[in-house]
């Protein structure tokens, strides 16, 4: 992990969200699954992303802006700089046969650098709308589900899942590919181990999800 | 003097951080391994943030036989953190401690059920337990924090540190429910600072103990203004979550503010805010014992 | 229900916001007239802002006398801040009173030393003294301040006023020395919201008497998430600094958050942050006494 | 007294100092030596300015940028708005036979007004250094004084002194004309009588400088 203070250079609206580029400076992009903390301007604490594209030189972040850090992260213009620590996590397990990935609204961020990386697998995605499915884009061989219908309505057996959504995808997931990998969230303070703020209950004990996570293995 | 404050660093997780400061703080060890509470745990203020964490720990066996150890190969003086919900809780895990720089006595964390004992009756406790420099953490939720101060100076503390965070809550906006899980949290960050700088301000003034100063501080000048109220070290909290390299910085900047100032050195500035209203009193006596 | 903070608004000066308001509450009245403490008396902090008033008022006769008469040609239920520094002297004003809506007790002046006696004796002074309400102001510097509000219910308080201020201190940049001319002073403002939030919250549900939230209220949000805790009105201060025309802004916001989350009146709000964790125990009693 | 969102129409430097013009709107001016309370961006606290210009729809406030307030103040950039509140306070009395305006730095402030008003008397204006000198630019008949030299050094007896700028300055003007009119300073927080926080010992007794000044006759 590495922190430097990088420069805006791209900002796109892609549906409701934002995706924010940011010049690479010194540090290493990781592994997909894998986030960074970024200085929200103006607020007291960093917030988590995850790694959304990689391409040479610099680090894509897709921002839903659902909160004041968010919100003043989708409002960085081009030549603006923030710190960025990271990265940070253990990313998804890349040894898979059969990928899968499945996504939920924002749950989406880690899958176009996630599926380069695995060459294209095939994704299911969820959406509340065709204007947030328009992130859908981002992601090769995509198949869109919008609600009212569920992507666990389409998952067919025997994939490796890698799944990134909304804590009730996540657990429905679970229930039907209990060997899938999982990308949680939580609330975190500093991403790196120090705060004990993104604790979450795990093989029966508390665990920090920056340090072991975000993405778990299905119980 | 630099430290990290109580709970804000992982020293196994971030060792270059924690290798930047003069003696690194372990979260709070109590009897008793905890989970700490239910999520969710933490929360952003107005200039600050509430956490519930509630002192998640191993417990004081698997401390000293697994973390402890770990932290020692470091390389930097530790201090370990006790806490407790009686008296005797603290004693014991005084007694079983040893090899390390100080122990801080954390008499003040709003997130757990306080011990029936006064803070002065778990210092005498304490001071029978061990010959290591004891560190009382008071509260700044007191009416009167100096008399706190004195009370537990009179049972043998060597240092104060001043302050802990302060009960707060936050609701969500939407749900207007409580954001926390335990719905009350501690508030740290800026929000915190000028209740920190008044309780080192008055505790300098009434006890001749060395003061670590903590609360809000996120630049160098933040740390110069705990030294000048009369703090003689300087840890750091909730900066630390957006910045693990905030120790190098933070020297860095109070070096340049001390120069920019002619100020000498840090040790040279501890208690300089009193001077003017202390010019027809007794001079602060800032000899001190050292507690690294 | 929307009132000022004690020491917050001259309804003299500014008549037409103290009209906008259910209540005017006045600034501290002491027996005898005080200058007040000497300059610099306010500053900027962080979020917030740090006085050192120290209760300047023209003592109780001449309030008596000329300013109480003149107050209630408003047309505004006038409640009449009672400070002292023993609870004798409480008691005279509070028998001195009289036509008013109600006695607020201000028992947590950070800038002045306090009464000798707690506030559960002053009180129980006051009791005896006068039938007219009386709501009892408490300082967040407590370790548990539903422990305070529990003392003065026992001693026959009508209501609560929640928060004061805190002791905070801020330094001069340049000179390093305290900006106020009392070194210390009360914190007021956003940076208190999240402490007030918790009192309110914590003396819900420790007590059943109507209370007056304050501290950091800025928007119809924050008044809404006073209520939200548990508070039965609120009081503005520090915004009235920067907006005169507060109370009115205050009220449409307040509206405007209700109806946006189809949540009806303010008195149905009161409480509802505590909803869910209350699910398994006794509910909340809202019925309460009306002040004005 | 008045509060209205205003909108930036100027932003001119003078010298060290800058000139804000903002649209009036409903605003009444007010007599020369009253003061507005400016929304400071990003302070919690507005700050108290003397009105420096009054041309037709406009208020202009001459900022000196001594602190973060200050400082934001001149980082407004046209079109942009703030709160106004005003006028306030007591101003100049302006039945005066020969006056004579006494200005120090920053004490200018209120004179381009005052002297409109009293039909361009002469004025006495001390700065630090010729760069902060340029604000006399905005006084007619200004006759400029630079340190080490000082105004009180020139004071011609049995002039109407009305004077403005840093306290030893107001002392020494006061030894000298003891009638003449001084516009004072002290921190306020809420400009209209609030706070008791501008209180200033006056005549024995503590007065709110915000109701009972600025401006106070020599005592
Ligand atoms: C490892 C990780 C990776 C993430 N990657 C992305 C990403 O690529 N793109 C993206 O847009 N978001 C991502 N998030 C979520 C993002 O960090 C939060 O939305 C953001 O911190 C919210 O901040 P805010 O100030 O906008 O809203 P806040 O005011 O902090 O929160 C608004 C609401 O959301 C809830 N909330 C906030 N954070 C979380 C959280 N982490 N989990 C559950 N609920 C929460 C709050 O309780 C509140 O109700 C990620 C989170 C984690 C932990
Ligand atoms: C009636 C009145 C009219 C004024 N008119 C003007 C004007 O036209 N133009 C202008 O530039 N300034 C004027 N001032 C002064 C201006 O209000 C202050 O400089 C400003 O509030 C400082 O805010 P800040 O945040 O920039 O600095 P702060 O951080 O608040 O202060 C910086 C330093 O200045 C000191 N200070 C701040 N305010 C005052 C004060 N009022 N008196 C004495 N010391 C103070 C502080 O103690 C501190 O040391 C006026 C003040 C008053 C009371
Ligand atoms: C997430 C978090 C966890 C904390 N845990 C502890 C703890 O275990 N023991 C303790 O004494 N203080 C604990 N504290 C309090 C800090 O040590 C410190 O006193 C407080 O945060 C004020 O400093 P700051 O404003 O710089 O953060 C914790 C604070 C935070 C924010
Ligand atoms: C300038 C100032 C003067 C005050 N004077 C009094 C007072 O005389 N009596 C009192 O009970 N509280 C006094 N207070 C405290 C307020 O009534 C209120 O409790 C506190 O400011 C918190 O509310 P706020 O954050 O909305 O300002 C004063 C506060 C300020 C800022
Ligand atoms: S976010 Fe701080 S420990 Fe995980
Ligand atoms: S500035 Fe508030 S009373 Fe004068």
């Amino acid at each position: 992990m590495r922190r430097e203070r990088l420069r805006v250079v791209g900002v796109e609206a892609v549906g409701p969200y934002t995706l924010l580029r940011v010049g690479r400076g010194g540090l290493d992009p990781g592994a997909p699954g894998q986030f960074f903390m970024l200085e929200a301007p103006g607020r007291l604490l960093p917030r988590p992303m995850s790694l959304c594209l990689a391409p040479p030189g610099e680090l894509g972040f897709l921002v839903d802006p659902i909160g004041p850090g968010t919100r003043a992260l989708c409002a960085l213009g081009p030549g603006e700089e923030l710190a960025v620590l990271g990265p940070l996590g253990n990313g998804f397990r890349l040894d898979v046969q059969r990928p899968l990935l499945v996504g939920g609204g924002i749950g989406v961020a880690p899958f176009p650098y996630l599926s380069e990386v695995l060459r294209r697998p095939p994704a299911l995605l969820g959406f509340r709308t065709p204007a947030h499915a328009e992130a859908a884009a981002l992601v090769a061989n995509a198949e869109v589900v919008l609600e009212p219908e569920y992507v666990t309505q389409r998952l067919e057996p025997g994939r490796d899942v890698l799944a990134c959504g909304p804590e009730p995808m996540l657990e429905a997931v679970r229930a039907l590919a209990p060997a899938a990998q999982l990308a949680w969230e939580a609330p975190m303070a500093c991403g790196y181990g120090a705060c004990y703020g993104c604790a979450v209950e795990l093989g029966g004990t508390w665990k920090r999800l920056c340090v072991e996570g975000p993405v778990l293995r299905a119980a | 003097m630099l430290l990290n404050a109580s709970g804000c660093l992982d020293a196994l997780t971030a060792p270059e951080t924690a290798r930047a400061l003069d003696a690194f703080v372990t979260k709070t060890v109590t009897p008793l391994p905890r989970a700490g509470n239910a999520p969710i745990r933490i929360v952003e203020t107005e200039a600050g943030m509430l956490n519930s964490i509630g002192l998640a720990n191993p417990g004081r066996e698997r401390f000293l036989a697994d973390v402890l150890p770990r932290l020692r190969e470091l390389g930097v003086p530790i201090w370990v953190s006790v806490g407790g919900f009686a008296a005797g809780d603290y004693a014991e895990t005084c007694e079983a401690l040893d090899g390390i720089a100080a122990i801080e006595l954390n008499l003040s964390c709003p997130n757990v059920d306080a011990a029936s004992e006064s803070a002065a009756e778990i210092v005498a406790a304490c001071r029978t337990a061990t010959d290591l420099p004891l560190v009382a953490k008071l509260s700044p939720a007191a009416w009167d924090v100096a008399e706190h101060a004195r009370a537990v100076a009179a049972e043998g503390a060597d240092g104060l540190s001043l302050v802990n965070t302060i009960r707060g809550l936050a609701l969500d906006e939407t749900t207007l429910a409580p954001r926390l899980g335990t719905a009350v949290g501690g508030l740290s960050g800026p929000a915190l600072k000028p209740i920190a700088l008044a309780a080192v301000h008055a505790c300098a003034r009434a006890v001749d103990l060395p003061i670590v100063g903590m609360g809000g501080v996120r630049t160098g000048r933040d740390a110069l203004e705990l030294l000048a109220c009369g703090a003689s070290a300087v840890a750091l909290g909730t900066v630390l979550f957006s910045d693990p390299e905030a120790p190098v910085r933070m020297r860095a900047e109070l070096a340049h503010e001390l120069a920019a100032r002619g100020l000498g050195r840090p040790e040279d500035v501890v208690g300089i805010a009193h001077e003017d209203r202390l010019r027809h009193r007794k001079p602060l006596d800032l000899a001190r014992k050292a507690l690294v």
